[in-house]
């Protein structure tokens, strides 16, 4: 068999039930939240919010998780999660194919799935909880950067592993944007990978640095990379000289604003997130929703969502932090 | 311990024992897809047990079986992008492992550098290697067809076996044989307590070390391709880390790191009784850090119970050879 | 004699799990007096010997220093006490220089405690030029050979100025000079009053060296006696419980076709240019002095050291070079000098280490039938009078003779057409060390080619047919049985007659 | 009284004093073969890129270096007694978070927070040490054990939380970007126990017995050595060291989860290997581990500023580890078959 012969293999799914959009949240759910890993910081604000969500409609949730960021120890409690017969999990995957089966396994055992933070692959969910388009995303970074570098000079992207879904997404469009003409004075001389560890992160932004002496400007789409990128900047030459912008939370930038290493980030609000997915959940768990297409939701106090394309749900676009702003943020 | 029970017999009774436990207390434990299913998330680490258990009875380690695995796993990703077959993709990655357990044992039995050096840096090479072959990308178009024959769900007619554990159960029997068996066997115990004396007894160490690690590189990349299967993922960081989990298993089976002691049989059931520990304690909503503990905890004990129990014997021993 | 002994032990007992290794054993050691312990292998003589000087803990029986109860808790306890041990096998750390393995632990120091390594420096210089060898203090331990392990390890004794010298086979390994010089030293250490307690397999030291003698056979006291009243007859029968038969029983055998051949054998650095024949039905010696390359050459000979240049024919056939198994598979066997780093694999069981030799023969199929191996294991193991608890256990719990007993049966149960030993009875009691020898002198007539290394003399001229002596690297002589004499072995091993046998 | 000594020498033979000064190069050559390397790699580096050694370059190779410096240093103590420390990597992280819980919002100085670091390195080092040398269990399995536990305790007592940079007092910060005299302060202060390490193991009975213990444990329990308490104390000093390189990780980067340091213990295994510190025990020095931990560090960073793809930076970091650890072994044979012809010749 090569790959060509197994495209034919793709089974076209018979489209759910239906929905129905005046069904009432019901009581008693049991909804799951699976992050990347069960001390990922951001994912941890994520998933708390959720829970206090679920609270709301009376629903008990609960986080479990492996204690590294590996696809496949998300496998087996994807397993078990289906033993415990939850009503809803709610994924961040580390790897969008490799919990494909199980999450499979468990839509077939009604058990429904909601991705968030990090999607899976389309058909293993029922819904995607997008923190904000991946297209606004990536382009978004590009323009920002653009008009604080005036147009001109090199720049570098530092991102998380080689193989993180969103961050290869956002960078696929960050690449498509900078082909427009008004970019042709500057350059994506290279992307580097910090691996979402600090350490590596820092070395990396080190190493760029060095070895591109004209670079203006650095774009890590990252939380964990642009921490370690501003804190390496603020503590070398370098500082004042070389711009940077990425998504971060603001507990972490404050500092770099501040110092003025930093002029602006970016970033959702991750309780937010969590709150949505949460309503999200339960929706498709009461047959509010089915995950087609320009269904409508209501998400408690962040009010009506549709879903759209590919089952996308999107948060909204994300919040610029600046010097002015950065103090009215805590997370 | 040492005359009534042996540590690996105790692993062996503690499997049983977590078994049982989890059947009475555990909703969901004793049902067979779950069973299937915790049996076969622990494929990979059985497969690989198995020649870790003869190097580490020869005396020798190999940390470079998950990057290998890791490799063969972006090579199959790689070539099936490319348009490979499916049916000659798996006799390359086969290949590769074996040539890689080869450069393992060449350093090691040629230049003479210790294996823990040595598959340290292949462990970083291979990985390396691995994320040349496939960069950034992710091969997930893997056909159902062969998909299944690695999933949970698809068992051994007439059993809660799916068929990766079906055909660990094979090679260990075949393992197990070999290791208690036969002279080869007997050759690996006499290597890993006394290289030289093995050397001087005629036994040709250099070649069973080389053959060793080829055979550990050779499961490590079918462990490969079994991985990307079952996952239906192939990417460069498949199975990062897995080497300390699989050494971990095989000690907590009694096998000494240090050579020349321990079964087949506890090794098996080290690797199953983690598996079986985490499971249960997944069912029971305790997180990941928990396991790790847990996992820590018993691999101490591991060692520590046979130790105070020789010591109490000890002690009693005295105390009756001064009254006699 | 009205002094109270320096070191003594009443009643003492001692056993290991199920083994009782010494049962009420009394010794006394005086001071200005070199005793003996003489006894069988398996006596308990090392076990004595540990237990004096801390390393075991009697179960019943005191140690007593000076009268005093002394209840040493470890090694270091009699040292400090004044109890300086030579153990049987070598102690040594094998990455450090000569000079820190004599003062580890004591090193003399400086200001801030520091280690002054000058002064560790001087004094193993002037150790070495007493004990007359030419070590350099500074070279690392490892790949010394046994000799120089022992001599390292009498320098380390000796530096202690102790009151009390305990000394557990230090000739084992030595030839006749190195021993003179030892006993000279020892003798110095006793007129200046130090207590020595000795122990050899070799009688004439005892005789030689001692003025008491104390006897253990199977753990047990046998007897305390004056050496000037004793003669070697009766010191062997306190021993061995019996008479003894003839020391070397050599027996006439016809000599057949050559069956081992070696030639130009050469080695960088350690032998050049060997050649060698061994016949059928013959015992050839290789003697010569320690270092001398003996070991090497024969090591060489089967395959487990590469050599650089040369060839090996057994039954007329060339070896595969560098292959012990290809030796192995043509009918060689060899006996390496160090059991317990290559004769033996120390944690295994004595079945399985008779058995490693024959892997191939012990079942079909490639399975091994665990009766054909404990089968193996019993026949040898009753030929050469092995003393053992079981045969499943390991072979660390024997002691030293019995380990080298296993040794020999692990290698004669391959029933092999050239047996090469290396001092095949270092460390093996009178009785055994005959059994071992009447052994060879059968196989011999039997038609096995036999060529033995060996350190010692009477052993050499007893047994051999032919004797080679190596010097420095090479052949220096080939002496027939009739004209070998102590003193034309010697002549060749120091060298002096260097243009005769050029 | 010099006079006498000095007398006494001429006394060792000929042969042998070449032999001497042979087998002193054999030694000095493990450390020389890694430094040259070294040399080597930052002189290639440094012709294709000469940013890569200005005021900057040479700051940030030093801070980059000087963690997994520290955690060598701590590392050969523990191999060189034929004993290994795989928790290393979860010690460093647990420390970094409980420094960093500790510090949070607090004025407390750098020293206090480096001093309970150590504490904890200390406490956790002892566990480790108390097993292996009192219930004499194979080192490997309990540190391994250990890794697990400390990082779940770890994960579980931070559960997720982080220290965030803008949290902590200005003091602990500045002792990671600090510097005196140009130069910063944490590479100084890898420095100074780097030093004070190898003058302690090298004239200090309690140094030497180290390496005997390693080198023949039979032989060391004979000699009377208190293997245990020198054991135990080994272990003490890495846990310290370590729990030091868990507060240093924090003042340097400020942002800490508890999985600081995660999966180091193979970096720091590996850079003390390819420092010739035999992982048998015995052999090797605090230098050649602290050398092999700067080469990989610099490894690191020459591959980047070499524009090395990031796909390929592994694979070469391999390669070069490989080519070290090989050339050192080869080195040392041909001294030593040198050595052997010699003192025959
Ligand atoms: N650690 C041990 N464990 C069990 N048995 C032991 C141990 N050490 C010695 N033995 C047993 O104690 C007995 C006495 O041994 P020991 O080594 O004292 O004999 P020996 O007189 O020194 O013999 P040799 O002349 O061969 O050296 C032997 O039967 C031996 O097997
Ligand atoms: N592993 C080794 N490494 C370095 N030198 C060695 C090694 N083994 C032996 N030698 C040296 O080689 C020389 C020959 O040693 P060998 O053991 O062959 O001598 P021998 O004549 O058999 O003496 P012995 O009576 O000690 O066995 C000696 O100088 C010894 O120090
Ligand atoms: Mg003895
Ligand atoms: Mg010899």
């Amino acid at each position: 068999t090569t790959k060509d012969d197994a495209k034919d293999d793709a089974k076209k799914e018979a489209a759910g039930a239906k929905a129905n959009p005046d069904a009432p949240l019901k009581k008693g759910l049991k909804l799951a939240f699976l992050p990347k890993q069960i001390n990922n910081p951001y994912e941890q604000i994520v998933d708390k919010a959720g829970i206090a969500a679920s609270k709301e409609f009376d629903a008990t949730a609960k986080e479990v998780g492996p204690s590294d960021a590996k696809a496949s120890s998300q496998v087996s409690y994807i397993n078990t999660l289906i033993q415990q017969k939850q009503n809803a999990i709610l994924i961040a995957a580390n790897d969008p194919n490799a919990v494909c089966g199980p999450l499979k396994t468990a839509m077939k055992q009604d058990i429904k799935v909601v991705a968030y933070d990090s999607d899976t692959a389309k058909d293993c969910r029922q819904l995607f909880i997008n923190q904000a388009s991946s297209e606004e995303i990536g382009r978004s970074q590009v323009q920002r950067i653009a008009k604080q570098v005036d147009y001109k000079g090199q720049i570098a992207i530092l991102s998380a592993t080689q193989n993180a879904t969103n961050q290869n997404t956002w960078i696929k469009y960050m690449k498509d944007e900078l082909k427009d003409p008004k970019y042709k004075d500057m350059k994506l001389v290279k992307v580097a990978y910090g691996d979402d560890d600090d350490q590596k992160s820092f070395q990396e932004t080190q190493g760029l640095l060095k070895a591109y002496p004209k670079l203006k400007g650095i774009i890590s789409p990252t939380t964990v990379g642009v921490a370690a990128a501003a804190r390496y900047i603020s503590s070398s030459s370098y500082q004042g000289k070389v711009v940077l912008n990425g998504l971060g939370t603001p507990n972490q930038m404050r500092k770099f604003i501040k110092d003025g290493t930093v002029e602006e980030f970016s970033l959702w609000d991750p309780k937010k997130l969590g709150y949505l997915g949460a309503y999200a959940a339960a929706a498709l768990a009461s047959g509010q929703i089915t995950g087609a297409q320009g269904e409508k939701f209501k998400a408690g106090e962040l009010g009506e969502y549709t879903v759209g394309k590919d089952g996308e749900v999107i948060l909204g676009p994300p919040t610029v932090f600046n010097k002015k702003n950065i103090d009215d943020f805590d997370f | 311990m040492s005359k009534y029970l042996r540590w690996d017999t105790a692993v062996g009774i503690l499997l049983i024992a977590v078994f049982l436990t989890g059947s009475g207390t555990t909703e969901g434990f004793a049902d067979t897809g779950n069973l299937s299913s915790a049996l076969n998330d622990t494929a990979e680490i059985a497969l690989i047990a198995l020649p870790m258990t003869l190097l580490v009875v020869a005396g020798q380690v190999d940390l470079s079986v998950a990057s290998m695995l890791g490799l063969s796993s972006a090579l199959a990703g790689s070539l099936w992008d490319a348009g490979w077959t499916f049916e000659m993709i798996v006799p390359v990655c086969l290949l590769v492992g074996v040539l890689g357990g080869l450069l393992n044992g060449w350093l090691v039995t040629r230049i003479g550098l210790p294996p823990l050096a040595v598959t340290i840096g292949t462990l970083t090479l291979y990985r390396g290697l691995a994320s040349v072959v496939l960069g950034d990308k992710a091969v997930a178009d893997f056909p159902e067809a062969y998909g299944k024959w690695a999933a949970s769900t698809e068992t051994v007619p007439g059993t809660f076996i799916p068929y990766p554990i079906a055909l660990f159960i094979v090679l260990a029997v075949i393992a197990a044989v070999l290791l208690h068996s036969t002279g080869f066997g007997r050759s690996l115990y006499a290597i890993g307590a006394q290289e030289d004396a093995a050397h001087f007894a005629g036994i040709r160490v250099k070649r069973i070390k080389l053959a060793l690690f080829a055979v550990s590189g050779l499961v490590a990349s079918f462990a490969g391709i079994v991985y990307t299967l079952r996952y239906g993922s192939a990417r460069a960081d498949n199975g990062l880390g897995l080497e300390l989990t699989v050494i971990a298993s095989v000690l907590l089976g009694g096998v000494d790191f240090n050579g020349g002691k321990g079964t087949l049989g506890g090794a098996v059931a080290g690797v199953l009784l983690i598996g079986m520990l985490n499971n249960v304690l997944t069912l029971n909503d305790i997180s990941g850090e928990i396991q790790v503990i847990v996992t820590g905890l018993l691999l101490i004990t591991s060692v520590l119970t046979p130790r105070v129990v020789a010591v109490l014997s000890e002690r009693r021993h005295r105390r009756a050879a001064a009254v006699s | 004699m009205t002094r109270s002994p320096v070191l003594a032990v009443r009643g003492l007992s001692k056993s290991f799990g199920a083994v009782r290794a010494l049962t009420d054993v009394t010794l006394e050691l005086h001071a200005g007096e070199a005793h003996a312990l003489a006894g069988e292998n398996g006596a308990g003589k090392s076990t004595l010997i540990k237990t004096l000087a801390g390393v075991h803990r009697p179960d019943a029986g005191a140690v007593r220093l000076d009268g005093e109860a002394a209840d040493f808790g470890g090694p270091a306890d009699a040292r400090d006490a004044g109890i300086a041990v030579i153990y049987q096998e070598p102690t040594l750390f094998p990455d450090l220089s000569i000079a820190e393995n004599i003062f580890m632990g004591r090193q003399p120091r400086r200001t801030l405690r520091r280690i002054d390594r000058t002064a560790v420096h001087d004094a193993t210089a002037a150790l070495m030029r007493r004990l007359g060898v030419p070590l350099d203090p500074e070279r690392p331990a490892r790949g010394l050979s046994i000799a120089d392990q022992q001599i390292v390890e009498i320098a380390k004794a000796l530096s202690f100025d102790a009151r009390v010298l305990i000394m557990d086979e230090p000739t084992a390994a030595l030839t006749g000079s190195e021993t003179a010089r030892l006993f000279s030293v020892v003798e110095t250490l006793r007129a200046e009053g130090a207590a020595v307690l000795f122990i050899s397999h070799r009688l004439e030291e005892i005789f030689r060296l001692c003025s008491k003698v104390t006897t253990l056979r199977d753990g047990r006291w046998i007897a305390t006696d004056d050496v000037a009243g004793l003669t070697e007859d009766a010191l062997v029968r306190r021993m061995v419980g019996r008479d003894l038969d003839e020391l070397y029983p050599k027996q006439q055998a016809t000599l057949g076709e050559v069956a081992l051949s070696v030639r130009r054998l050469t080695r960088e650095g350690v032998f050049r240019d060997v050649s060698f024949d061994v016949r059928r039905g013959e015992i050839v010696a290789l003697a010569g002095l320690v270092g001398a390359g003996r070991s090497e050459v024969v090591q060489a000979v089967f395959g487990v050291d590469r050599a650089d240049a040369g060839e090996v024919h057994v039954g007329g056939t060339k070896l595969r070079a560098a292959s012990p198994t290809a030796a192995m598979d043509a009918g060689v066997a060899l006996v390496p000098e160090d059991r317990r780093q290559r004769g033996l694999v120390m944690e295994l069981s004595i079945e399985r280490n008779i058995g490693l030799t024959g892997l191939g023969s012990l079942g079909s199929g490639g399975l091994i039938k665990r009766a054909l191996e404990r089968g193996r294991a019993s026949d040898w193991a009753t030929r050469l009078q092995l003393k053992y608890g079981k045969l499943s256990d390991s072979v660390e719990v024997l002691s030293g003779g019995n380990q080298q007993k296993v040794v020999l049966a692990k290698w004669l149960a391959t029933e092999p057409t050239v047996l090469i030993v290396d001092e095949p009875t270092r460390g093996i009691d009178v009785g055994t060390k005959a059994e071992v020898h009447r052994l060879l002198s059968s196989l011999a007539a039997e038609g096995l080619a036999v060529l033995m290394v060996s350190s010692d003399l009477p052993e050499v001229l007893g047994m051999a047919d032919r004797v080679l002596v190596m010097h420095e690297g090479r052949l220096a002589a080939e002496i027939p049985r009739a004209e070998a004499t102590e003193e034309s072995v010697m002549t060749a091993a120091t060298g002096r007659n260097g243009k005769e046998a050029a | 009284m010099s006079m006498t000594t000095q007398d006494s020498r001429p006394a060792v033979p000929q042969a042998d004093t070449s032999a001497r000064s042979l087998v002193d190069t054999v030694f000095r050559a493990r450390e020389l073969s890694i430094g040259g390397a070294l040399v080597l790699l930052i002189l290639c580096t440094w012709l294709a890129n000469s940013s890569f050694l200005d005021d900057q370059g040479i700051k940030d190779l030093l801070l980059n270096s000087s963690i997994l410096v520290l955690l060598a240093v701590g590392q050969s103590v523990v191999v060189i007694t034929r004993n290994i420390d795989l928790s290393v990597g979860s010690v460093v992280g647990l420390t970094a978070f409980a420094c960093g819980d500790f510090a949070k919002n607090s004025g407390h100085s750098a020293f206090t927070v480096c001093l309970l670091g150590i504490g904890i390195g200390v406490a956790c080092g002892l566990i480790s040490g108390l097993l292996v040398s009192f219930g004499r269990v194979p080192a490997l399995v309990v540190t391994l054990g250990m890794l697990y536990v400390l990082q779940g305790f770890g994960y579980w007592w931070a559960s997720g939380d982080q220290i965030n940079a803008a949290t902590l007092p200005d003091g602990v910060l500045n002792l990671g970007s600090g510097s005196v005299l140009g130069i910063p302060y944490l590479p100084l202060l890898s420095a100074a126990a780097l030093a004070a390490t190898a003058y302690y193991l090298r004239t200090y009975r309690g140094g030497r017995e180290l390496y005997a213990i390693g080198s023949n444990p039979e032989a060391a329990r004979l000699a009377g050595i208190p293997i245990r308490r020198r054991v135990l104390a080994a272990y003490a000093f890495s846990g310290a060291i370590a729990g030091f390189a868990g507060a240093l990780w924090l003042s340097r980067f400020g942002t800490v989860v508890a999985d600081a340091a995660n999966g180091w213990e193979l970096t720091v295994v590996s850079a003390v290997v390819v420092g010739g510190v035999a992982i048998t025990g015995g052999t090797g020095s605090v230098w050649g581990a602290a050398l092999g931990a700067l080469l990989l560090t610099t490894i690191g960073s020459a591959l980047v500023v070499l524009k090395v793809s990031s796909f390929w930076q592994q694979a070469i970091t391999g390669v070069l580890l490989l080519a070290a650890i090989t050339t050192d072994r080869i080195v040392q044979q041909r001294t030593t078959s040198a050595l052997r012809k010699r003192s025959r010749a």
